[in-house]
This record gives structure tokens, C-alpha cells and sequence, in this order.
């Protein structure tokens, strides 16, 4: 049966077969490590906007300390970081900024919208310097509302972000 | 601190105007505070006609002044009055009256001053079609006088459109960069849906 | 190369004078920019460039009533927000002539004592981690929560309390709140007296912030340096002692000054406040009226004649006054927030001149700085 | 002082907490208690009971589609519309009632205060991050649900610290 099968003139046919199989077996374990491995490290990128930074800062201390999951501890350089969480209100001024860093950071990036400004500008609705939420700057994964969310709120907006990252396809 | 305890403690220079002039306050009326009456009469004293006295209130005076004596009248305010201070600059939009109101509010560390505020404003040409920085809308700055007013003056400048001349640095302040639109604190700067 | 933002431009400068951009990505900068030019290692001049979080706060008040204006008005300072929206009332209060209850001005001052202490530890423990003194940020942090969870019951929310409404206060104490506020005031008190074996006596943080940043008196008072920057500059001035309002005036409390003036003094200054606030705190609880109203009942619209007032208070940055003109209109004409954090400001170039460039975090800091405050 | 004897003193008020409790919450375990069931507001006294500013709940038998909190909602962050359902209740000719967008919303509660009809509190549930923005919007289906919450951790402070428990 297999020596029919390895004849010379369709081992090209066998070869690919062979790798299709492979990738379909080592695919979703690897995948899944691959996965595994990013919910791990969500490091958000020490960019403040506004006043989110408050309670983002409270979520790194004693009390709530989501370090414990792994995730959300301020890190310096953007280089090293996979995760931009917008704290609060994005200005004008800021949002070229905020785009720049964003482009920086290395693939696989993922983004939080905290806090009722920036999702849909929130209470700015009508101010001048304001933009009407994140949405037009950059691609966002998760919704944390509040004004400023409670840092349940945002662990659990963290954890939503996990449960994501888990269904999708790692590339 | 009580108005009793801050009138004798008044300072040597400034010199109490006790005769009733034609100009000064009457003080027949009691709901005015006598400390508070005596610190306008001494402007008053000095300056006659330049300036106006729009209210005195407890711990806090307003006057208002023509923008060619203010610097002069901050000179003395700052000097002989010991207003060391400013705490806040700000810039009104009367589009009706066709000006803008700059109020500075001095404030004073010295010990028998620091309940009170003084404000002192004066008002700018309104130009409708603002060009900020190079039309009419010029007022003296007290930059000079008061060093703490830098930043106040140039947030007043980039929100209503005052120019300060012989201020050091008429930058723009808190707006982006790319800021072309009218002054953002003007009565007909309309902000979105209202 | 990519194209840049508007506003962004790589300037050239001569070989020995750099030209440095300290955030707004910056984990020492906070939400502002700081433009230093440095010769080695010394700072020739600094340009500090704010705005990045400007949300025109005074603009909007214009377009809602005196009602409304009091969600947005404390977000610019969100960790002391019964402290900004402290003269807001007051000034509401005296343009449409309000009485205010004798309980609701004590649970007032309660609210913005506390509110007081979890401003300055949050700014402690910034001021901790940039540093580089970690357990400086975590300890503040936890010692936070204990303060937050008062205000939480309260108030009911943990930052944006929304808590002080002219004419008194939203809600009246929940049951048995005295008795928990005065545990955890003592146990809080036990706690950040601590905070001068681990902080305020390490030789490190001595090292790197005393003889930085010297504001000397004269410099501070022309500066029109305000709060701690003042005090801790030798001149005594705080708006609760010279100007009382609502009922500091029976309390019993005195006001912390330093001479120094350097960044070690800086830091210090609302370290004592902090004790002296849970002094307050525990003199106020003892006073407070043991029942009464809390709110005088307000009309939906209220209008108000052609008035304007300024009124101002100790925030946890120094003196926070607030202009507002009203013109019989339910909507403020007006409204000026004139902010201890802006008026701090301009002290930033003065005190960074000459200084080196690793000292400025403890300077910048020092200065008890919240950008978000200062653009308003 | 010497240096010396101030490395000593930040290290020994250090090393004392390794005998002090820990603080830490748990939190998607443990969950910390508040007073009473959240914001509610007296039209009458005109005075709110104080409680946690969370999401709101609609009672749908007393709300009378009179449109306060929506207009209360307006000068702040107006998200609150007004939306058709489809029910009939004798208070409510128009049925209408309020559907709140807490991409929008910052729990002020001032349209609680706006309520006189006791229809619209807040509670204590505030575990509502969402994929996407529609799934912030909250119907008045959705606001009359009443929470299922169990909030039980409390401060507690003895010697050796304070912990959650």
C-alpha cells in the first residue's frame, strides 16, 4: 500500500500531503502556545492620556494587583510591549502622538479603550479639542466603560481581552 | 484673619485717604467693609479719574482702568499696595460691547493682605474678524511687573486672541499646534451641536 | 523616512547644546512635554510644553447650567475632585444665595480632608517610582484604598465622587460611618507615619532631592508659587487659615512651612498636611451636628442675577480659585478655574536651570504637578 | 544621621511587614461589599441614600416616559435616549423609556436625582467592559434586570495590618 503510494512520479503529491497533515497537527497545539504565551504577557505600553491613569495606577497597587494575572505592568520602552491601554480622554494634540507610538510598537499589538472618553469622547461630547472616541485612531479590542472604570472593571476588561486572543488565529 | 486686626497692622506706605473727596466712597453706607474701602481710597487717592471702582466686597475689590494706566496703576499696586501676585488672568468676550475684559486677580502674601484679592481689568478693542497677534486687539502686558503672569498671559492669548505687548514669549500654549481656527474662548467660537 | 505629525520636527542644533523631548511618551513626564536643552549633562533652558490633555473645560461650562456643570468640572483633578468642586459651590452658592446646613459644611470638610490625603498619596507614590523607590508607590497605593473606600461610602463612586452640589451635599453619611472613619483614620494615621523611617529619612531619596531644585523665598513669593511649592519656601499661606470658609474656621489645625525650599522640602510639606488633615478630620467628626439636613432644595433651572465672584479654597496643590460671572442666564457667563497646579508651572524653567538632567524627575515631581489639572 | 543609620531605619520598617497580613483582594474571587443596594435618591426630602454608583436599573411598573433623566442627561453626557417598547402600562401613554449607552455614561447619577418617580436607581454592579460598542448600549429590557451579585469582602483592621476578608 505505501510503496504504491511513494512511487517517484507522484512524491511531490505525497510531500505536500505529508505537510498539510503536519501543519493541520502541530497547528492548533502551536497556536495555542503561541496564544497561551501572549495572554501571559498583556504589557501595556507607559503612554497616560488623561485622567484613566488614576485608577490604572491603582490597579497596579496592592490592592488589586493585576500583576498577579501577569498582565498590566508598566513597562518602560514601547518596544517590548503588545498591549495600549488608552487611558482616558484623547485631545487633539495628543491623538498624532498617540498613533506614533502605536505604530512603533511590534505585531501583536492589541488596544484598550478605558474610560467613557474614550470610546465616544464621553462627557467632551461637544468640546472642541476632543475626538469623539478612539475608534478613528486606532483599532480597539476592548470596551471598558466607566468614568474612570473601577479597576474590576478593567481586569475584567482584561480578561475578556484573554479570552480573545485565545479564538484567534495565531500567525 | 478680621478687618480689625488688618487695618492696624497696615502697612506704613500705604497712605489711608481720610478727607471725603468728591471721588471717594462714601462710607455712609455699612455693608461696606472698611478695610476693604480704605485699600480702594488710596487708589482712588492716587489715580483720581484713571480708574473706576466697579464693587467692594468682602476681601474682594474690582477696578477697572483705561489699558494706557495699567501699567502705571499695576506699578503701584505692585510696589506701594504690596500685591505680590497674580492668581489668575482672565479673558471675557463682550461681543455686544464690542471688547474684551482682562482681569487679573492679585492676590498678596504679606501677612495683613492674604484674604484679599484685588482685581483689576481693563478691556481690549473686539475686532470681529480676529487675526490674532497682529489687529487691534493689543493690551499692555504686566508681564514686567507681575512675573508670575507669563503663562497666564499667553493662555489668554491663544484663548481669546489678546496680544500682550512686550511680552517675552507670545507663544502658543495648551492648543495644538495646528490651531487655525478663531480663538476658542470667543462668544462666537461655536462649539459642536450647540 | 516616514512622514511626522504635525508639530513634530527634528530641529538641528549645534554640537555642543542638545535638544531633548521629555515625553509626552515618557514614564517621567506624565501628560505633558518638557523641551530640555542640555550642554553635557547640565540643562541650559526648559520649555515646558502642556496641553496634551485640554479639553476645554471653561468653554463648556459656558453651554450648562449650574447643575449640570458639575460632572465635567471636577474630572481636570479626578483624585481631588470634592477639592475642585469646593469653590465651584461656594461661588454658585453666593450667586444664587444660598444658606448652606450647618452638618452638610462639616461632612464637607470631612469629604475634602480625605480627598486631600488620597490626592497626595497618589501623588507620593508617583513621586516614589520615579524615584526609583518602588515600596514608595506601593504603600501610598494601599494606604489609598483604605481613605477611597470612605469616600466610596460616601459618596458612592471610588474617584468621581460628584459628592458636592451647591447647597450642601448630594447624600447625608451612611449608618455608623463616624465609627468606621474614625478606625480607619487612626489605623491610616499609624500607617503613614511610617513613611518617614522608609521615605523621608533614606539617605537615597536625601541624596537625590535635597539642595535640588532651591526656590527661595522672594523667587516663590514673585513666582506667585502657591501650596506646597509656597510653603515649602518659608511663607506661610494657606486659604484655610488667612480666608477661612465654611467652618475651618472652628477647627483646629495649623499649617506646615519649611525653609529649605528644595525638592526635599517640597516633598514633605504635603506629608505634614496629610497629618494634620486626619487631625481635621477626627475635629470635625467630634463637632458635626449629630442630625439636621444636608441640602437646601434646588429649583431645576436656577437663575441668578448679574453677579460675579471669586472664591477660593486649599486644594491639595495650593490655592484653587474659581472666577464665575453670571449674567441672570441659567448658564455661567464665565467660568475660570485658576489652578495651583498652572500657577506652579512657571516655577519649572526657573528651578530646572542649571540643574542636571537626572535630577529632573525629583524637581519636575516635587513641584506637586498634575498635568490633567493644569490644561483643564 | 549618618547614612548608615538611615539605610537601617528604612530597612527595618521595611522587614516588619513581612509579619503583616496581606491586602490584597482577590478580586474575581472575592468581591468587595458596599452600603445598602446603590445610589437611590428621596424626590421627597430631596436627599440621596447613599450606596455604589453602578449600573442602573429601571423599574418598568413606575416609570412614566416623562423624559427627566434624559434631559438631565443632556447637558453632561447624553446617553440617555428615549426608546419604543413594547409594552403597555397605564402610567406610560407614550411607552417610552430610557436606554443608556454606558460608552457614554459617567455614573454621576444625576439622573437619578432627576427621577420623581422612584423609577431609576443605581446598583451595584460594575463589571461591563464589552467587545464592541452596541454591546454597551443597554436596553430598557436589559435595565430592568436586577444584578446578581455576591459582594462580601470587607476591610478588616487588626495589629498585624489590614486585610480583605
Amino acid at each position: 500500500m505505501l510503496k504504491d503510494l511513494v512511487m517517484p512520479q507522484n512524491a511531490n503529491v505525497f510531500v505536500s500531503k505529508l505537510g498539510d497533515i503536519l501543519v493541520k497537527a502541530i497547528d492548533q497545539p502551536l497556536g495555542y502556545a503561541i496564544n497561551w504565551g501572549r495572554i501571559w504577557s498583556l504589557w501595556p505600553v507607559h503612554i497616560e492620556t488623561a485622567c484613566c491613569s488614576v485608577e490604572f495606577g491603582a490597579a497596579s497597587g496592592p490592592r488589586y494587583d493585576v500583576e498577579r494575572f501577569g498582565i498590566i505592568e508598566a513597562f518602560g520602552s514601547l518596544r517590548q510591549c503588545d498591549l495600549v491601554v488608552v487611558q482616558g480622554t484623547i485631545t487633539r494634540k495628543m491623538a498624532p502622538r498617540l498613533r506614533l507610538v502605536y505604530d512603533q510598537m511590534p505585531d501583536p499589538k492589541y488596544v484598550i479603550a478605558m474610560g467613557a472618553c474614550a470610546i465616544t469622547g464621553g462627557l467632551y461630547f461637544d468640546s472642541y479639542n476632543v475626538l469623539p472616541g478612539i475608534d478613528g485612531v486606532l483599532p480597539v479590542d476592548v470596551y471598558v466603560p466607566g468614568c474612570p472604570p473601577r479597576p474590576e472593571t478593567l481586569i475584567q476588561g482584561c480578561m475578556l481581552l484573554q479570552e480573545k486572543i485565545k479564538c484567534m488565529k495565531a500567525r | 484673619m478680621s478687618n480689625t486686626q488688618n487695618k492696624s497692622n497696615l502697612n506704613g506706605d500705604v497712605h489711608i485717604h481720610k478727607n471725603t473727596d468728591s471721588n471717594s466712597i462714601d462710607k455712609k453706607e455699612d455693608d461696606r467693609p472698611e478695610f476693604e474701602t480704605n485699600l480702594a481710597n488710596t487708589l482712588l487717592h492716587n489715580f483720581g479719574e484713571k480708574i473706576k471702582i466697579d464693587f467692594i466686597k468682602k476681601n474682594r475689590i474690582k477696578v477697572n482702568v483705561q489699558k494706557e494706566n495699567i501699567v502705571e496703576i499695576a506699578k503701584f499696586i505692585s510696589l506701594n499696595m504690596k500685591f505680590d501676585h497674580a492668581e489668575a488672568v482672565t479673558g471675557i468676550d463682550y461681543p455686544e460691547q464690542n471688547e474684551i475684559e482682562v482681569v487679573y486677580h492679585l492676590g498678596s502674601y504679606e501677612d495683613n493682605l492674604s484674604n484679599q484679592i484685588l482685581a483689576l481689568s481693563t478691556s481690549a478693542i473686539r475686532e470681529d474678524d480676529p487675526t490674532p497677534g497682529s489687529d487691534r486687539t493689543k493690551l499692555p502686558s504686566l508681564r514686567n511687573v507681575f512675573y508670575s503672569v507669563e503663562f497666564h498671559e499667553r493662555e489668554c492669548f491663544e484663548m481669546l486672541g489678546v496680544y500682550f505687548e512686550n511680552h517675552p514669549d507670545n507663544r502658543r500654549l495648551l492648543l495644538p499646534e495646528d490651531w487655525a481656527d478663531i480663538p476658542p474662548l470667543r462668544k462666537d467660537f461655536k462649539i459642536k451641536g450647540r | 523616512m516616514s512622514e511626522l505629525p504635525p508639530g513634530i520636527k527634528l530641529e538641528k542644533e549645534d554640537d555642543k547644546i542638545m535638544t531633548l523631548n521629555v515625553g509626552p511618551q515618557h514614564p517621567g513626564s506624565g501628560h505633558m512635554r518638557i523641551i530640555v536643552k542640555i550642554d553635557g549633562d547640565y540643562i541650559v533652558s526648559c520649555d515646558p510644553d502642556p496641553g496634551y490633555v485640554h479639553r476645554g473645560e471653561e468653554k463648556m461650562a459656558e453651554y450648562r447650567n449650574y447643575i449640570t456643570n458639575i460632572p465635567h468640572l471636577e474630572r481636570p483633578v479626578i483624585h481631588d475632585s470634592c477639592n475642585i468642586l469646593y469653590p465651584y459651590c461656594l461661588g454658585v452658592e453666593e450667586i444664587l444665595g444660598l444658606e448652606v446646613p450647618e452638618r452638610a459644611k462639616y461632612i464637607r470638610v470631612i469629604a475634602s480632608e480625605l480627598n486631600r490625603c488620597v490626592y497626595t498619596l497618589y501623588w507620593l507614590a508617583i513621586y516614589g517610582i520615579f524615584l526609583g523607590h518602588s515600596t514608595m508607590f506601593m504603600w501610598p497605593t494601599g494606604d489609598r484604598e483604605l481613605l477611597i473606600d470612605l469616600l466610596e461610602k460616601l459618596s458612592g463612586a471610588r474617584v468621581t465622587h460628584a459628592y458636592f452640589i451647591p447647597g450642601g451635599v448630594r447624600n447625608d453619611m451612611p449608618a455608623n460611618f463616624e465609627d468606621v472613619c474614625i478606625r480607619q483614620i487612626n489605623y491610616f494615621e499609624k500607617r503613614i507615619k511610617q513613611y518617614d523611617s522608609i521615605f523621608y529619612s533614606n539617605p537615597i531619596l536625601k541624596s537625590r532631592t535635597i539642595k535640588t531644585g532651591v526656590l527661595a523665598q522672594q523667587d516663590a513669593i514673585s513666582l506667585g508659587a502657591t501650596g506646597s511649592v509656597l510653603r515649602a519656601s518659608g511663607v506661610d499661606f494657606d486659604v484655610r487659615k488667612k480666608e477661612p470658609y465654611d467652618v475651618y474656621d472652628n477647627l483646629d489645625f495649623q499649617s506646615n512651612t519649611l525653609k529649605s525650599g528644595d525638592s526635599y522640602a517640597r516633598s514633605k510639606i504635603p506629608w505634614l498636611d496629610m497629618l494634620e488633615s486626619c487631625r481635621i478630620i477626627r475635629n470635625a467628626l467630634e463637632k458635626i451636628p449629630k442630625s439636621g439636613s444636608v441640602r437646601v432644595k434646588l429649583k431645576p433651572n436656577p437663575k441668578a442675577g448679574n453677579v460675579e465672584t471669586y472664591k477660593r479654597v486649599e486644594s491639595g496643590r495650593g490655592s484653587l480659585g474659581m472666577y464665575i460671572i453670571s449674567n441672570g442666564k441659567p448658564e455661567p457667563y464665565r467660568v475660570k478655574i485658576s489652578v495651583g497646579s498652572f500657577r506652579n508651572l512657571i516655577c519649572l524653567p526657573y528651578l530646572l536651570k542649571g540643574e542636571k538632567l537626572g535630577n529632573m524627575p525629583a524637581v519636575y515631581w516635587s513641584l506637586n504637578y498634575w498635568p490633567v489639572e493644569a490644561d483643564r | 544621621m549618618g547614612t548608615a543609620s538611615g539605610i537601617i531605619k528604612a530597612l527595618n520598617s521595611g522587614i516588619k511587614h513581612i509579619a503583616i497580613k496581606r491586602f490584597t483582594l482577590r478580586y474575581p474571587e472575592e468581591k468587595l461589599k458596599f452600603v445598602g443596594d446603590g445610589y437611590q435618591f428621596d424626590p421627597v426630602s430631596g436627599v440621596g441614600v447613599a450606596g455604589l454608583k453602578g449600573r442602573h436599573i429601571l423599574f418598568h411598573d413606575k416609570c412614566t416616559g416623562c423624559q427627566l433623566c434624559s434631559i438631565a442627561c443632556e447637558g453632561i453626557a447624553e446617553a440617555i435616549s428615549m426608546v419604543k417598547v413594547n409594552e403597555k402600562w397605564k402610567q406610560n401613554k407614550k411607552s417610552i423609556m430610557p436606554q443608556i449607552d454606558y460608552g457614554k455614561c459617567v455614573f454621576c447619577g444625576l439622573c437619578v436625582d432627576a427621577c420623581p418617580f422612584y423609577a431609576l436607581y443605581m446598583t451595584n454592579d460594575y463589571e461591563l467592559s464589552s467587545f464592541s460598542k452596541e454591546g454597551l448600549i443597554y436596553t430598557p429590557a436589559q435595565l430592568q434586570v436586577k444584578p446578581n451579585i455576591e459582594q462580601d469582602a470587607e476591610i478588616k483592621i487588626d495589629d498585624r495590618g489590614a486585610t480583605h476578608g
